[in-house]
């Protein structure tokens, strides 16, 4: 393909502007200042919160947070069809139904879940076998 | 959806060489383009998912377990990791709006940092699994340091969930790297042709996911 | 047997495609090379229908040999390891080779882009490229087969599978694997194409049913294969480097190893029958010459089944050790999921209500697949009562219930589509009574090999048995008998059908009259489908009387 | 040989009301195979195509009305049937005031049960009739499936849990033995019987059977055998928790926990000591996994039992 034809194609905007270093930052570089921001949080959540074993879900929280972020601007999701926000939803929710309907299973059993797991035992003694 | 079909469209998009015969549009194309990628990025949240749902199960079967076994992850590794994940997808989704502004050198430099950044990553990550190895943090090594069974069921779910993250991040860095060739040699047009935004997608896909296996992996167990 | 309606009559302003063979899909620079790099959807409809019938009769023979080693009591035809392997060969390849891509993949290739007016699928180098992969995940798994065999059932149970089978059971889930990927690429083609290809006038509400359906089918196909790819994956990592997460040694369950992967394979139930029931409802409605009852609600129900079909899973495991609360609940959802498939049968049947109604080939095939789809169906519901599961779970009840739903159902709904297409896919009319007279011999077949299965399971014949207790042996003689009669009566179309691709009259651009827009175009199509755009206008299945004779013409 | 049977006889008292559902939906699924098969064959022939059957068009708030009422009827008849089915669980979940506990053991390919006094049997079971029994199912290798058709039940037994089955004898005789989930290339062989037998002939049984110890007889050797004794009994020097009156109290743990010393629990601080550390121990114990077999666990858990009684008012 000539290299005319591509300029030609590549836009309308000015060559000038074609030709400089960087597209405008914003709003990319603000949300990934932002990321980042939540990243150290996560960070000082899981040493030093006074959650102890639960500080995982509020960092998972973050994760959230940060994934909705990552979607909406990094991945463009403000401006894709509607149709596009549905399909990545789909995929979301059958996450949901998948960990709850597993869930409803463990989270029902009766008695304590992981005590009630037992280590089965492989070794099996000939005189064992032999009775 | 039909609108998109619309003949409507001006006639500089129906001349476009990147316009493939069956469809009536480039809009239409682009529209396709990208609602597939969305729809397999719906399928790829599902292939983690099961992952995901295993890791919960055990998670809530075993929580001082998996506590423990979390503890010993390289987090330093794993953090640096998140940063130099975060900022490829800064320079990732730059050169997608670069590409639609048809801003070539632009799109050149970002894809390049892109990849680097990504090659980085995978730096550290086998500097960590050698790291790992080395504290024969490997389920089936004899010497796997941790008591309690479940720490095994961690361990292999640390080894699957960042080994399969790891061949996500290759698959996005070879299709950067072809598409760079591509673009330094002009065999498209950036404006046109959606495989640039099409990357894009993929590549914020496999941020997203370290964004969830980071704290599960990473910052479990960590408080004291 | 019947007379044949239309045969010879063309629609009004009938179009120049079918009269020039050179024009068409099929004959247009024809070279072994060119068929297999094409990205023509309707090429690559054939490509899959001759994989797929490899895959079919490889199946069918494993079926064979299983029904011939069942005929006596002892095991002496086959070894036990020979049996076991023989079932598993049958269920992987039947399952995810067959059954799987079958309508989706041939006709749903094929008919998609000619019945809502696009000329091809969105993404036509992917679609090659799933041919390809499901190719290479077939070959994986005939290669494990060759090499020694994988014994471990299609399900593919942990521990067993992980750390007992010491066959090829990494080379067979990955074979799997890929071709799981094969069937997300057509579920991603199907539905971006119905999204975004649809040209101005073909509305959401104008669509056949089988568009629907096998929009329907590719939601699953999408939604449920990525999890049965996962769990693949961590059965191979588990057998090939030890990373278990289902070894009960490191507290791992087996039992989480069947909840995800039921959460693929139940839903995959729905994709293995929802193609059956958009061909069902194509042919009912033609050979009834009626528009289709309730079109609306056979769009909800289908929807509707796609969606709670995810949410029963569970009915596989009510034996498993589940908590009873969960299974109460998966129990009563799969209640629930049983709900649409009624009205579908209810509408068919509402269908043929004061139809004209004509038997050809399709249409036996059709009304069987209501009967034996009705039959399946219901026999469903004892397994989904808890009580009534314990007793028949795993045992040839369950046999024959997934039977008359996979192959009185669906095979049947695929020769009913493959007869209805096969003028417009091959430009050639098949002889219709010998279609009639297999499809008749196929009911029979069928209902005599698997009905005494319901009565095996019901005395208490477990499943995947190599040798059995004297007592049953009547039925199982009974059974190999039918399974003798079924396999003559498959033979048949391919007999009769490759016949007529030589031999057979070159079919009219609609031979039956249909309403739907593939028939717009010549039989076959040219190579971009439609020569002029095609029309658009009135309302889907508008069977007119202006275009049929009819008795009454007050009817409409 | 090669009698046909259609009917199975009905050996507990699970199986009678089984049967009911069984029938119940036998007869309504028929009554609706029935009726679509009539309906398909009645409008084939009625519609045939040139037939005189009158044709007008059906008003169209006939065929809502009509898709309304058999969707409705539908989802009444099919939740009807659920909360028949399901009433039969709730009944089943209650446990009986005592029942007879005997142990199976499912391995590839074979079925042990151990009865209460030690008795013990391979690929048979003889149970009394008239009584309440709870089958405790452990699998050593893969996951089996206790099958006995005549009880309309079955039960997976899943290695790494502990399953349980509980029927309520009614007809004496001898049943068929399934397992019903596969489990390798012999699976159709591990097949066996299942006598149900009067209380005195089962009594008499037991007698007959060969001199096997009874658990606790057997545990108590074992836990000098296997070296148990060496630090859990009063003279030894290493310090471990003394088991006399622990099964069935609360246990208070290192972590904080409290837990109720039960056959699980006795169970896990065998094989994975480290996991449940009572309070004030050290984590010295090494795991006996793979030293012991499953019968042995079971001798070892029946024999810490026995202690809580002895030691506690009898």
């Amino acid at each position: 393909m000539s290299r005319a034809t591509q300029h030609g194609r590549d836009g309308n905007r000015p060559a000038a502007d074609r030709r400089s270093l960087l597209p405008p930052l914003m709003p990319e570089l603000g949300v990934f200042l932002a990321l980042f921001a939540l990243t150290a949080t996560s960070v000082l959540v899981a040493f030093w919160s006074a959650l102890g074993g639960l500080a995982i879900l509020a960092c998972l929280a973050i994760a959230l947070v940060m994934a909705a972020l990552v979607m909406t601007f990094f991945m463009h999701l403000r401006s894709a069809m509607a149709v596009m926000m549905l399909a990545g939803l789909a995929g979301v929710v059958w996450l949901a139904i998948l960990f709850g309907l597993t869930m409803a299973d463990y989270l029902t059993r009766p008695g304590d879940l992981g005590a009630s797991m037992q280590t089965p035992v492989k070794a099996e003694t000939k005189a064992e076998a032999a009775n | 959806m039909t609108e998109a079909a619309a003949p409507s469209t001006p006639g500089r998009a129906i001349r476009s060489p990147a316009l493939a015969s069956h469809f009536h549009d480039l809009r239409q194309q682009h529209a396709a383009a990208d609602l597939g990628l969305w729809i397999f990025l719906a399928t790829e949240i599902l292939f983690f998912g099961g992952l995901f749902a295993a890791y919960l199960v055990y998670a809530v079967l075993y929580p001082d377990g998996f506590l423990d076994a979390a503890a010993e992850t390289e987090i330093v590794i794993g953090t640096i990791n998140t940063a130099l994940l975060l900022t490829s997808g800064l320079t990732a989704a730059l050169a997608v709006k670069a590409a639609g502004a048809g801003m070539r050198r632009s799109v050149t430099m970002l894809i390049a940092v892109t990849i680097g950044l990504g090659l980085v990553f995978l730096g550290a990550k086998g500097y960590e699994y050698w790291l790992d190895l080395d504290h024969h943090l490997y389920p089936t090594s004899p010497e796997f340091p941790l008591a309690a069974p479940p720490a095994k069921l961690f361990w292999s779910l640390y080894w699957t969930m960042t080994g399969l993250h790891a061949i996500h991040i290759l698959v996005g860095l070879g299709t950067w790297g072809i598409i760079l060739f591509q673009t330094v040699r002009r065999s498209f047009s950036l404006t046109d042709n959606s495989r640039i935004r099409i990357a894009g997608l993929y590549w914020g896909f496999v941020d997203l996911m370290w964004l969830f296996i980071w704290p599960l992996l990473y910052l479990m167990g960590r408080a004291t | 047997m019947s007379d044949i309606p239309y045969r010879d009559v063309d629609v009004d302003g009938e179009k120049p495609g079918g009269r020039l063979m050179e024009e068409s899909y099929l004959g247009e620079r024809f070279s072994i090379w060119s068929w297999l790099t094409t990205t023509d959807h309707k090429r690559i409809g054939i490509l899959y229908l001759i994989s797929t019938t490899l895959f079919f009769f490889i199946g069918g023979a494993a079926a064979t040999m299983i029904r011939l080693e069942l005929f006596t009591p002892a095991g002496d035809l086959l070894t036990d390891d020979g049996y076991n392997k023989v079932f598993t060969l049958h269920g992987v390849v039947m399952v995810w080779f067959f059954l799987v891509p079958v309508i989706p993949s041939v006709l749903g290739n094929f008919l998609v882009p000619l019945m809502i007016g696009a000329k091809d699928l969105a993404f036509p180098r992917l679609n090659l490229l799933s041919w390809y992969l499901n190719i290479l995940g077939g070959t994986f798994a005939v290669w494990a087969m060759l090499s020694g065999g994988v014994d471990t059932g299609w399900t593919f149970y942990t521990p067993y599978s992980t750390a007992f089978a010491n066959t090829h059971v990494s080379l067979t889930a990955i074979g799997v694997f890929i071709s799981g990927f094969s069937t997300i690429a057509t579920g991603v083609n199907m539905i971006v194409t119905v999204h975004t290809m649809r040209p101005p006038g073909m509305g959401w509400f104008r669509m056949p049913l089988f568009v629907w359906a096998i929009y329907a089918t590719s939601l699953i196909m999408l939604l449920s294969t990525p999890v049965l790819a996962m769990v693949l994956t961590l059965l191979v990592t588990e057998r090939l480097l030890g990373l278990g997460i289902f070894d009960p040694n490191r507290g791992g369950d087996p039992i989480l190893f069947q909840h995800l992967f039921w959460f693929y394979s139940h839903p995959a139930v729905y994709i293995m029958i929802l193609p059956g029931m958009g061909v069902v409802t194509e042919v009912i409605t033609c050979f009834s010459r009626r528009r289709v009852f309730g079109y609306a609600a056979m769009v909800y129900a289908l929807l509707a089944i796609a969606v709670i079909g995810f949410f029963v899973w569970g009915h596989h495991m009510f034996t498993s050790g589940q908590s009873m609360y969960a299974s109460l609940t998966f129990s009563f959802l799969s209640f629930i999921v049983a709900v649409p498939s009624a009205i579908k049968v209810f509408n068919w049947i509402a269908t043929m209500y004061r139809g004209q109604i004509t038997f050809e080939a399709s249409m036996l095939y059709a009304m069987g697949f209501v009967g034996l789809f009705t039959m399946g169906g219901l026999t469903g519901l004892f397994l989904a009562s808890v009580p009534v599961d314990l007793h028949l779970h795993d045992t040839y009840f369950v046999v024959a219930h997934f039977h008359y739903i996979m192959v009185g159902g669906m095979v049947s709904a695929f020769f009913a589509g493959l007869h209805f297409w096969w003028p417009k896919i091959t430009g050639r009319l098949y002889p219709e009574t010998a279609a009639q007279i297999a499809a008749l011999l196929m009911f029979f077949g069928f209902n005599l090999t698997f009905f005494p299965q319901y009565i095996l399971g019901n005395i208490g014949m477990p499943r995947r048995y190599h040798a059995y207790p004297d007592a049953f042996q009547v039925w199982h003689v009974l059974s190999s008998a039918g399974a003798v009669i079924l396999a003559a009566a498959y033979l048949m179309p391919l007999g009769y059908l490759v016949w007529s691709l030589i031999w057979g009259k070159r079919a009219p651009s609609n031979p039956w009259r249909a309403s739907g827009l593939e028939w717009q175009t010549g039989s076959p199509p040219p190579k971009h489908n439609f020569l002029a755009n095609p029309k658009i206008e009135g309302s889907v299945y508008d069977y007119h009387p202006a275009q049929q004779p009819r008795r009454e013409p007050s009817d409409d | 040989m090669g009698e046909v049977e259609l009917v199975l006889p009905a050996a507990t008292s699970a199986a009678v009301s089984t049967d009911g559902k069984l029938v119940g939906l036998l007869v309504i699924s028929g009554l609706i195979t029935l009726l679509v098969a009539s309906l398909l064959g009645l409008f084939a022939v009625r519609f045939r195509r040139g037939s005189k059957a009158g044709r007008s068009r059906l008003p169209n708030w006939f065929s809502r009305e009509l898709e309304t009422v058999w969707t409705l009827a539908t989802v009444g008849l099919f939740v009807a049937i659920f909360a028949w089915a399901a009433s039969q669980d709730f009944a089943l979940a209650v446990p009986p005031a005592r029942s007879m506990e005997i142990h199976v053991v499912g391995k590839q390919w074979m079925w042990k049960a151990e009865h209460p006094g030690g008795q013990r049997e391979i690929n048979e079971l003889h149970v009394p009739a008239g009584e309440t029994i709870e089958l405790v199912l452990n699998s050593q290798d893969v996951i089996h499936s206790f099958y006995v058709p005549a009880f309309r039940l079955k039960q997976d037994v899943v290695p790494g849990h502990t399953t349980r089955m509980r029927f309520h004898t009614e007809k004496t005789g001898t049943y068929r033995l399934f397992c019903a989930e596969y489990c390798g290339t012999q699976h159709s062989a591990m097949i066996g019987r299942v006598v149900v037998m009067a209380k005195e002939d089962y009594a008499d049984w037991l007698t007959r059977q060969p001199e096997g110890d009874d658990l606790e007889e057997d545990g108590k050797k074992l836990f000098v055998s296997k070296g148990c004794a060496g630090c859990h009994y009063g003279s030894s020097q290493v310090r471990a928790p003394r088991l006399a009156g622990v099964y069935g109290s609360k246990v208070p743990l290192s972590d904080g926990r409290v837990v109720t010393a039960d056959d699980d629990y006795v169970r896990d601080s065998i094989l994975q000591p480290k996991r449940d550390v009572v309070a004030g121990f050290a984590p010295i114990m090494p795991s006996f996994a793979g030293a012991l077999t499953e019968g042995e666990l079971v001798s070892l858990t029946a024999y810490i039992r026995s202690l809580a009684v002895t030691e506690t008012a009898r």
